[in-house]
Parts: structure tokens; C-alpha cells; sequence
């Protein structure tokens, strides 16, 4: 069974290892700040207990004020799974660090985030639009995208 | 290539597309020979029973795509809505049949024929004559236990390919 | 003398006889030998999750018959358990079985799909395809007998099934399980040890175990690969903990694992339809929903082992009747992550087999 | 001249009988490609559990005919850059060569166009011509895909036509001539007993040469698109097809007078028996390509260099040791021996080869 990790549990221990980082942890998830997410992420991924090495899923979502984007992360050796969040805010250009140098498997997802809510991840190798057509201007998925 | 299994292998699957030699190919010809489908089969056309409708429009409501226009006058005699125009895009129409799940009157089925193909997309458009169940619009027993019931039973390839092996 | 060659950039699809739907290749290649492979997408996008923000919880499900277009049970099965741990609304025992039934009979069918066009690329000309697709009809037969369509079910709702399976379904299911072993065993015989798919397809396209956990592969991709990885045992999902069935893992993680992974996951979804057939208790199929479902505020990211990898509905709700955000992780997209690194150095016949091991849905990549 | 295999009681001459069998080659050719094309169709999607063409005529065996038609009624385009001369030119030089391979084809004792005393040297050579046929088609298309199915087209007959001429005078050594008729007249036993490692290299090597079942890579739909007919259609596309069914029919037929003892046979008439054999050579060659996968291109050199040729020089030395050491008795004794060394041979050289390379660092 995937042991959901609670996000208070795991709050506690990045608050002495990066302090002022965690903005507010719930029950089953984790709300970092975007600045020290990549340093967070890196942490996770390679001490030894935690050992999240298999991420899951990325989603962006538009709360109209700021951009939330969620990592589902998960271990595959000790079977339990994290919910990490960031928050971007800013509707003209948002960016965020990109973790594809932690798991390649980010490269798409974030590609297909940048393309459709436009959220733009620095020190990623070949943000490109990967469904829309170069030319095509707007970001569909965002909440005030207005077709015509 | 390594003959590890020294050409068995190649005619282990030789062995079996000679079998299939003796077996009866499965194709049906469709123009001339038809299957019968299934007693819940979604048709590509809705059918609609004017008494039964009370323009409650849930259908119009639950329709994900939107096809279904209807417009409705307060008539008092009848103490019912009386249905004006009742319109059906079977053009746009995905035939997912949650508005025959969401009646709650039971007055709208699936079509049973799935021959319905048209060359204008302006015949398309089912006004109320057009949906109305007739002998060659026979209704579908999807979401009507009752009416799959009377229908014939479906014919299955499971009965029919006697593949020997 | 060293003869000067330059590569020159060929465009494989997005109309190719074997990319499985419209996709492109842009590859670059020094003769017969790929330098470098980048994939185009987006030729099928027809925005499906901002469709569904205007569509009601229960509209939705036909958005999702269309994402996988092969294995539209499991898509349905998949939304269905993300809103239900939404809005926490129970299922029936029986919805459950008939579930489980659903899910693993469209695994067989995706899987004999996958299978069937990764050995005809391999160039036997249409024979196994043609037997494969004659088994899928089979399966198709008794989808259309309970949801009435053969591609775009809508069979599955929130809290249950639409309808319940007619009395007629159980005894051709019966005689299905019992022929089936049959048929994979003629598969097995007509091309398991054929020398020549040997030669063509062990060691090739190999996907270590590590860039497989890095790219997040998964499904039959990732258990070809050597990783023990299968959601309905990691983290069981509905009454996936009652059935017992091994996962078929790979060794070395090359085409011909895919291959074998995907046969012999077809040998347990049997496995687990025998079983799930015995213990099919009796009971209604559907728990009370309104039609309209309003879901608390909340979100909720449920997912299944769909037959082509770990399909995750990820939904947002402003207890509204439409969902806020509806995201789709979707196994084949990922699963292409690592394709350039599969390919490079092999030859253009082995990039149409490598392509065709994956087995992707380009409804599913592109949404 | 005299025409030894012509019974002296033929009327006319040499240029009457050379008239009608020109007639007779031409009609049998054409009609039996016709009746391939329909029945590989036919014996495949039996195969394949379906039915097959059935609505043309009676069993679909119009359907050739219509193909034919249809084609005949398509545009022939001719790309624009393409070299117009050797474009136009190419299905000729392709289909010529494969009809004139029949002229050494013995249908029954006399009748044989020409009784060549190097009828299977004839052969060989002609056989090699369509080759070029198919090359100037990949050049004057002006395309990538035809350049790389004709590239691929040459290389692979440049190397299979080894095995197949050593396992033919592996065949020539038993008859004692190269002429088709004498070779027929030495078959008491069938060469496909004496010779079965001979027979297994003939047949992979000339299934190569006209690129079908396994090796069909020249027009590998999967891989580029059609290979070297790519840019063509309309009549120039029917020759190229009828080349390819000829050339399975011309394969047939060598095969059926070298190994399986051509028109001899107990009670039947012999033609009959000849074209017996012959459509069930071709069940074979349309069996095998219903089943087996495609080889890759490096594959499929390899297989000639390392597997066929290797094989087909210890062929011929056994065979030239056991004609020199021939036991006084009767053949039979040799049928087991052959058999025995075949499938030896196979094992053992099956056992420590290694095919082909995969992945080429870059």
C-alpha cells in the first residue's frame, strides 16, 4: 500500500534543514516556496530515508491570483508518495526552476505546462511549445484565455 | 540471427498458419450478411415519444455536447409544457446516451439502426417527425430493460469462429 | 581518404504506415543509422482538459472514452475512482467486481492491439495482427452486449456502473476465459521463438532500469526494464487487494521483454477474471448520486494501471458542478520521454520496431 | 542445327517451332502470373482467417483482371527531376529479363523453347539483368526512399547470387550437364534428397534475389515507404508487379527442374506434373510470407557471408568427394548421408556465428 507521507511530518524536518522554506503544510501536502524549491527537491530526492527517485505527475493550476503547481513525487524502494506544491505568482511571465536535472521525466510535463499555462521553467534544455504550433500566441488552460 | 532453436522456431509458426487452412475464415460480409447487435446498442439516432415528453429539458441539461434544442410553451389545458420545437444535431451528437439515462420520464431512447449516415450535414438535424419511433426506427434497449427484452439476441463471435487447435 | 558524408534529416509521419496515429520523427540520419531522433506532437490535440472545465462531473466521462481510444474502460474507471475519493461517495460490491471484470478484459484488448502492431512492424506480414484483432472482436462483443459500443464505452459513473451486466454476459464470458489460453498459446507458438523477430528485436532498444525510473516510464515499458512497479499491487486501488496475480517483469529491458511483458500480462488479467467471475456477489450496481454532483471543495489525484501505464486523474473542485481543473497523467506521453535515447545508434528498421514496443495512444499523448 | 531433345515426327522447322513456343511461353507466363497474383491472395488470407478477394468474378478470380484494368486506367506520372529516358525504361529492363527465363524451362520432354547445353548458365546470367532494371528505377525516381530501396535491392543480389550459383553446380555436378532437360532426364531420385543442404541454400538465396518473405526489403512499407517503385504508377507499377510475380514464378520453375525432377512424374500427364510442382513451390514461398517477420538489412548481409556462402563451399566439396567415390550400387545409399551432413552442418555452423551487430556508437 503507498504510504502517503503527511506533510506536517515531513514540513518538520525541511524546516531545520532549510529554514523559512515551508510556507504551510496540510495533512497529505506541502507548500514550498518556489525560490528554494529546486534545493528542496534535490534534498528529497537523495537522502537516504526518503529516496524519491519516481516523479509521478506535475499539474499546474490557475487560482486566478497565482499559479499553483503540484509534484506528485513517490519512492519506489520504500513505496511511499509526497505532494509537494509551489506557488507562482504574476500573470505575465511566471517562471519556476525546473527539475528535469533531478528527474528527466519532468521534460514533457513541463514543456506541456509552459505551452498551455505558460508558466516558463528556467534551466530547462528545450522549453519549446510541445502541442500548440509555434506561432500560436495565448495560453489556452489559463482561466482568463478568451478564444475569440 | 542465432539459429539458437535451429529454424524451430520458424516452423512452429509455420505449423500454424498452415492450420489455419482448415478452419473457417471469420469475416461476415456485411451487405449481405448482417450480425445482430446488441439488445443495448447506442445507434447513431435518438428517439423520441411526444406523449410521454413533458419538456422538462433535463436531456437538453445533461447533453455534454449540447445538441439537443428544444423550446417549450405553458400550455394550461394539458397541465403540461407543450413541446414547440424539439431538435436533435445527430451531426454534433457523440451518442454517449446520458440524456436517455437523465430522462426522467423515459420518453427518449436510442435508435437501433446504426445505418444512418447521410451526405448533407443538413439532413441530420431530426425535428420532432423525424424522431419519432417508427417501424424502421425501432428503439434500443439501452437505459429500457423492457424493450431489450423483445429484441433478438446478440450474435457473438465466440459462437460462431469453432477455430480448432 | 575519408569520404565526406553529411547526415541529412528525414521526416518520419506524421502520415508514416507505422507511427500508430499522427506523430512525427524528426530524425537525423547518417545512412540506414539514426544520429538523432526529436519528437513532434500535437497533431491530435483537441484540448480535452479545458473541455472539460464546461462539463459537468458525469459529462466528463465520455471526454474520457476519448483520451485512450483502445482502452476506454480503464479511462472511465480511472475518472470515476478520482471523483469518488473527491466527493468520498461509496460503490457497491457488485459495481466493484463489475469493474474489475471491465478493466482487465480492456486490458487484453489494448494489449493485443500493442502487441498485434509491434510484431507487424517487425514485417510478419498482417498474420499475427489479423489473429489478435480476431480475439479483440471477441472482447469488443461482450462490451458492446453491456454498454452498447465498441470504442467509446461511457459504461462506468460515479458510484458505480450505468447499467448491469445482462444475464447472457456470464456464460460467454465463461466460454472466453476458457478459449483464451488457447489463442496465447498460438500466439506464443506462431512467434515467440521465431529466430528472425529474435534477431530483430532482443537488444534492441534497450531502456535501462535507472533512465526508466528517472523518465517516470511505467506500465509494461517500465516492467520490461526489470522494475516490480504495478499500481494495482503498490497501492491497490478498488478490490485489486482481494485477487492474487504476479506482475511479469523484464530483464534487460529491450523490445522483446515489452513484448513477452505484455503477453504474459494478458495470462494474469485472465487469472484474475476467473477470479473476479467466482466471487461476483449479487446487489445493485449503483450507489444514489444526484445526477449533478457537487463535490467539496478540494482536489483529489486518483490513478489506476491503465494497459499502457499509471493513468492519474488529477481534479480540482470549487463545489461547483463543473470541475476547476482536470488533469490527465498521461503513461503514454511520459513513456516517450526516453525515446531518443532508445534510438540513438540503431537503424531505421529498428526505430519503427522500438516505436511500435511502446505502444502509445496518440489521443492519449496529444489530448 | 540439330535439335536433339525435338522429336523427329514436329512438322515445320525450327522457326515454326520456335513460333509457337514463343506463343506458348506467353501465354503460360502471363496467365499463370495472373492466376499467382489471385492465388497468393487467396492462400494468404485463408491463412489469415479471412476470405480474401471474392467478389470479382467467381472466387475473386476476375480479380487479377481488374487490377489489371485499373491500372492500366491510372495516370502515369513521371517526377518532374526525374532522369524521363531511364524512368521510362526501367520496368522493361526489369520485366524482360524475367520472361526470358522460360525459354530454357522444360514443360515435358520435347517441349522446351531452346535446349540450351547451358541452359542453367543462361539463366544465372539472365537473372542477374533485372537487377539493373530495378536500379535504374531507384535512380531515375530522384527520390530518397527509391535511392535506399535500390541501393539496399543491388547489395543483396550482388551477395545471394553466390550461394545460389554454387548450390546450382552442386546440382550440375550430379547431372553431369548444365542443360535443363539433361538435368531432368538425371533426376531417377529427386535432387531435393541428394542435395537437401543445396536445395536450403537455393531456395534462401533466390527468395532474397527476388526480395520476398524474409528478405522483402526493398519494398519494406514499415521502413521507406515502397522502396525503388515508389514514384511509379500507372503501367510502368503493373510491370514492376508482374516482374515481381514473375520472377516467383521463374524461381518456382527453376526450383521444381533442378530439385524436385520437373516434369517427371508416375501417372499423370507431365506437364501436369510440372505445374503441380510448381504452384506448390510457390504455396511455399506464399506460406513463408504470411508468417516470418522481415529481416534487417545488416542481417540479411550477414546471412549471405557468413551462413550461406560458408555452407554452400562444404556443400559442394561433399558433394564432388561422394561423386568420386560414387558406391557402385544404387543413389539411395547417398539420400541419408546428405540429410545426416545437412543437418550437422546446420547445427554446427548455427552454433558459433553471430549475425549481424546492433547498436553503432555515435
Amino acid at each position: 500500500m503507498t504510504v502517503a507521507l503527511s506533510g506536517e511530518e515531513i514540513a518538520a524536518r525541511l524546516e531545520e534543514k532549510f529554514p523559512g522554506s515551508v510556507v504551510e503544510s496540510g495533512a497529505d501536502s506541502l507548500l514550498v516556496k518556489s525560490g528554494s524549491w529546486l534545493e528542496i527537491a534535490s534534498y528529497l530526492k537523495t537522502t537516504a530515508g526518503l529516496d524519491f527517485d519516481y516523479l509521478t505527475a506535475i499539474t499546474a493550476v490557475d487560482y486566478y491570483d497565482y499559479f499553483e503547481v503540484v509534484y506528485q513525487l513517490t519512492s519506489i524502494k520504500h513505496n511511499h508518495s509526497l505532494v509537494v506544491k509551489t506557488r507562482c505568482y504574476g500573470r505575465d511571465n511566471p517562471t519556476l526552476p525546473s527539475v528535469v536535472s533531478l528527474w528527466r521525466g519532468a521534460d514533457f510535463q513541463e514543456r506541456e505546462i509552459y505551452d498551455l499555462m505558460g508558466i516558463s521553467f528556467d534551466g530547462h534544455p528545450n522549453l519549446k511549445r510541445i502541442v500548440l504550433w509555434e506561432g500560436f500566441e495565448g495560453h489556452p488552460l489559463r482561466k482568463d484565455y478568451r478564444r475569440w | 540471427m542465432k539459429f539458437e532453436r535451429y529454424g524451430i522456431g520458424i516452423a512452429k509458426g509455420l505449423s500454424v498458419t498452415i492450420r489455419h487452412l482448415l478452419r473457417r475464415p471469420v469475416t461476415t460480409q456485411y451487405p449481405e450478411q448482417r450480425l445482430n447487435t446488441s439488445r443495448r446498442i447506442r445507434g447513431n439516432e435518438l428517439i423520441w415519444d411526444r406523449e410521454k415528453c413533458t419538456g422538462c429539458a433535463t436531456c437538453a441539461k445533461t447533453c455534454p455536447q449540447g445538441v439537443i434544442h428544444i423550446v417549450t410553451s405553458v400550455s394550461i389545458e394539458e397541465n403540461k409544457y407543450k413541446v414547440e420545437k424539439f431538435e436533435v444535431d445527430t451531426g454534433y451528437c457523440i451518442f454517449c446516451g446520458l440524456c436517455v439515462e437523465a430522462c426522467p420520464y423515459e420518453a427518449l431512447f436510442m435508435g437501433y439502426a446504426y445505418e444512418r449516415a447521410r451526405y448533407r450535414r443538413g439532413e441530420l438535424v431530426l425535428a420532432e417527425e423525424g424522431l419519432l419511433a417508427s417501424d424502421e426506427r425501432k428503439p434500443s434497449g439501452y437505459a429500457h430493460p423492457e424493450i431489450a427484452a423483445t429484441l433478438p439476441k446478440q450474435t457473438l463471435l465466440l459462437d460462431k469462429d469453432r477455430g480448432k487447435r | 581518404m575519408v569520404i565526406k558524408t553529411e547526415p541529412f534529416v528525414v521526416n518520419i509521419g506524421p502520415a508514416h504506415p507505422s507511427t500508430h496515429g499522427v506523430f512525427r520523427m524528426r530524425t537525423t540520419l547518417d545512412g540506414e543509422v539514426i544520429v538523432d531522433m526529436e519528437p513532434v506532437f500535437g497533431y491530435l490535440h483537441r484540448g480535452i482538459e479545458k473541455l472539460a472545465e464546461e462539463r459537468t462531473y458525469t459529462g466528463c466521462i465520455p471526454l474520457t472514452d476519448r483520451l485512450d481510444y483502445l482502452a476506454s474502460m480503464s479511462n472511465n474507471l480511472a475518472y470515476c475512482l478520482a471523483v469518488e475519493k473527491l466527493a468520498g461517495i461509496p460503490v457497491p460490491e457488485r459495481a466493484e467486481y463489475i469493474r474489475v471484470i471491465m478493466a482487465e478484459l480492456q486490458r487484453i484488448a489494448s494489449h493485443l492491439i500493442a502487441v498485434g502492431s509491434f510484431l507487424n512492424d517487425c514485417g510478419a506480414f498482417m498474420t499475427p495482427i489479423l489473429y489478435m484483432i480476431r480475439e479483440r472482436e471477441k472482447i469488443l462483443d461482450l462490451f458492446e452486449m453491456v454498454c452498447g459500443q465498441r470504442l467509446t464505452y461511457n459504461y462506468m459513473r460515479v458510484g458505480g456502473v450505468s447499467q448491469d451486466i445482462p444475464d447472457e454476459f456470464l456464460p460467454a464470458l465463461d466460454k472466453f476465459l476458457k478459449e483464451m489460453p488457447g489463442w496465447i498459446d498460438e500466439y506464443d507458438r506462431l512467434l515467440k521463438e521465431n529466430e528472425i523477430l529474435l534477431a530483430r528485436s532482443k537488444g534492441v532498444g534497450i531502456l535501462p532500469r535507472e533512465l526508466a525510473v528517472n523518465t517516470s516510464a511505467s506500465g509494461p515499458v517500465f516492467r520490461a526494464s526489470g522494475v516490480k512497479w504495478d499500481i494495482r499491487r503498490a497501492d491497490p486501488y478498488s478490490i485489486y487487494d482481494r485477487f492474487e496475480f504476479d506482475i511479469p517483469t523484464g530483464s534487460v529491458g529491450d523490445c522483446y521483454d515489452r513484448y513477452r511483458v505484455r503477453i504474459e500480462e494478458m495470462q494474469q488479467s485472465l487469472r484474475i477474471l476467473k477470479q473476479a467471475m467466482e466471487q461476483l456477489p449479487k446487489g445493485e450496481v449503483r450507489s444514489d448520486v444526484p445526477h449533478l454532483i457537487r463535490p467539496p471543495v478540494g482536489e483529489a489525484y486518483g490513478h489506476i494501471e491503465a494497459p499502457k501505464g499509471e493513468l492519474g486523474f488529477y481534479l480540482v473542485s470549487d463545489n461547483s458542478i463543473a470541475p476547476y481543473r482536470f488533469h490527465v497523467r498521461a503513461p503514454t506521453l511520459i513513456n516517450l520521454t526516453a525515446l531518443r535515447d532508445m534510438m540513438v545508434g540503431w537503424k531505421v528498421a529498428d526505430l519503427i520496431i522500438i516505436f511500435g514496443s511502446i505502444d502509445i495512444c496518440m489521443g492519449e499523448v496529444d489530448r | 542445327m540439330t535439335m536433339a531433345a525435338l522429336p523427329p515426327d514436329w512438322p515445320g522447322g525450327f522457326w515454326l517451332h520456335w513460333g509457337v513456343f514463343v506463343v506458348v511461353i506467353f501465354v503460360f507466363v502471363m496467365a499463370t502470373i495472373m492466376g499467382f497474383i489471385w492465388f497468393e491472395r487467396r492462400a494468404m488470407a485463408i491463412m489469415q482467417a479471412r476470405l480474401g478477394p471474392n467478389r470479382a468474378g467467381p472466387f475473386g478470380v476476375l480479380q487479377p483482371v481488374a487490377d489489371g484494368i485499373k491500372v492500366m486506367l491510372k495516370e502515369d506520372i513521371v517526377p518532374a527531376k526525374g532522369d524521363k529516358v531511364v524512368h521510362w525504361l526501367a520496368p522493361v529492363v526489369a520485366f524482360v529479363p524475367a520472361l526470358m527465363i522460360f525459354a530454357v524451362v522444360p514443360f515435358q520432354g520435347g517441349a522446351i523453347l531452346a535446349d540450351l547445353n547451358i541452359g542453367i548458365l543462361y539463366i544465372v546470367a539472365i537473372s542477374s539483368v533485372t537487377t539493373v532494371g530495378v536500379f535504374m528505377a531507384g535512380w531515375a525516381s530522384n527520390n530518397k526512399y527509391s535511392l535506399l530501396g535500390a541501393m539496399r535491392q543491388v547489395a543483396s543480389v550482388v551477395s545471394y547470387e553466390i550461394p545460389v550459383v554454387l548450390s546450382i553446380v552442386g546440382v550440375v555436378l550430379l547431372a553431369g550437364s548444365l542443360s535443363m532437360q539433361q538435368i531432368v532426364m538425371a533426376q531417377d531420385i529427386p535432387f531435393i534428397l541428394l542435395q537437401p543442404l543445396g536445395f536450403l541454400l537455393f531456395f534462401i538465396g533466390a527468395l532474397a534475389e527476388i526480395n520476398r518473405a524474409p528478405f522483402d526489403l526493398m519494398e519494406a512499407d514499415s521502413e521507406i515507404v515502397a522502396g525503388f517503385h515508389t514514384e511509379y504508377s500507372g503501367m510502368k507499377f503493373a510491370l514492376f508487379y508482374l516482374v515481381e510475380y514473375g520472377e516467383a514464378l521463374a524461381i518456382s520453375a527453376i526450383v521444381t527442374t533442378l530439385f524436385l525432377g520437373g516434369w517427371r512424374g508416375p501417372l499423370l500427364l507431365p506437364w501436369l506434373w510440372f505445374l503441380i510442382k510448381v504452384i506448390l513451390v510457390f504455396f511455399v514461398i506464399v506460406w513463408i510470407r504470411t508468417t516470418v517477420p522481415r529481416i534487417r538489412i545488416d542481417q540479411l548481409m550477414a546471412l549471405a557471408w557468413k551462413f550461406l556462402f560458408p555452407l554452400a563451399l562444404i556443400n559442394l566439396i561433399i558433394t564432388a568427394v561422394e561423386i568420386l567415390v560414387w558406391p557402385a550400387g544404387s543413389l539411395w545409399v547417398l539420400v541419408p548421408i546428405n540429410i545426416a551432413v545437412m543437418i550437422v552442418l546446420v547445427l554446427l555452423w548455427s552454433r558459433f556465428f553471430k549475425l549481424g551487430w546492433g547498436k553503432v556508437e555515435v
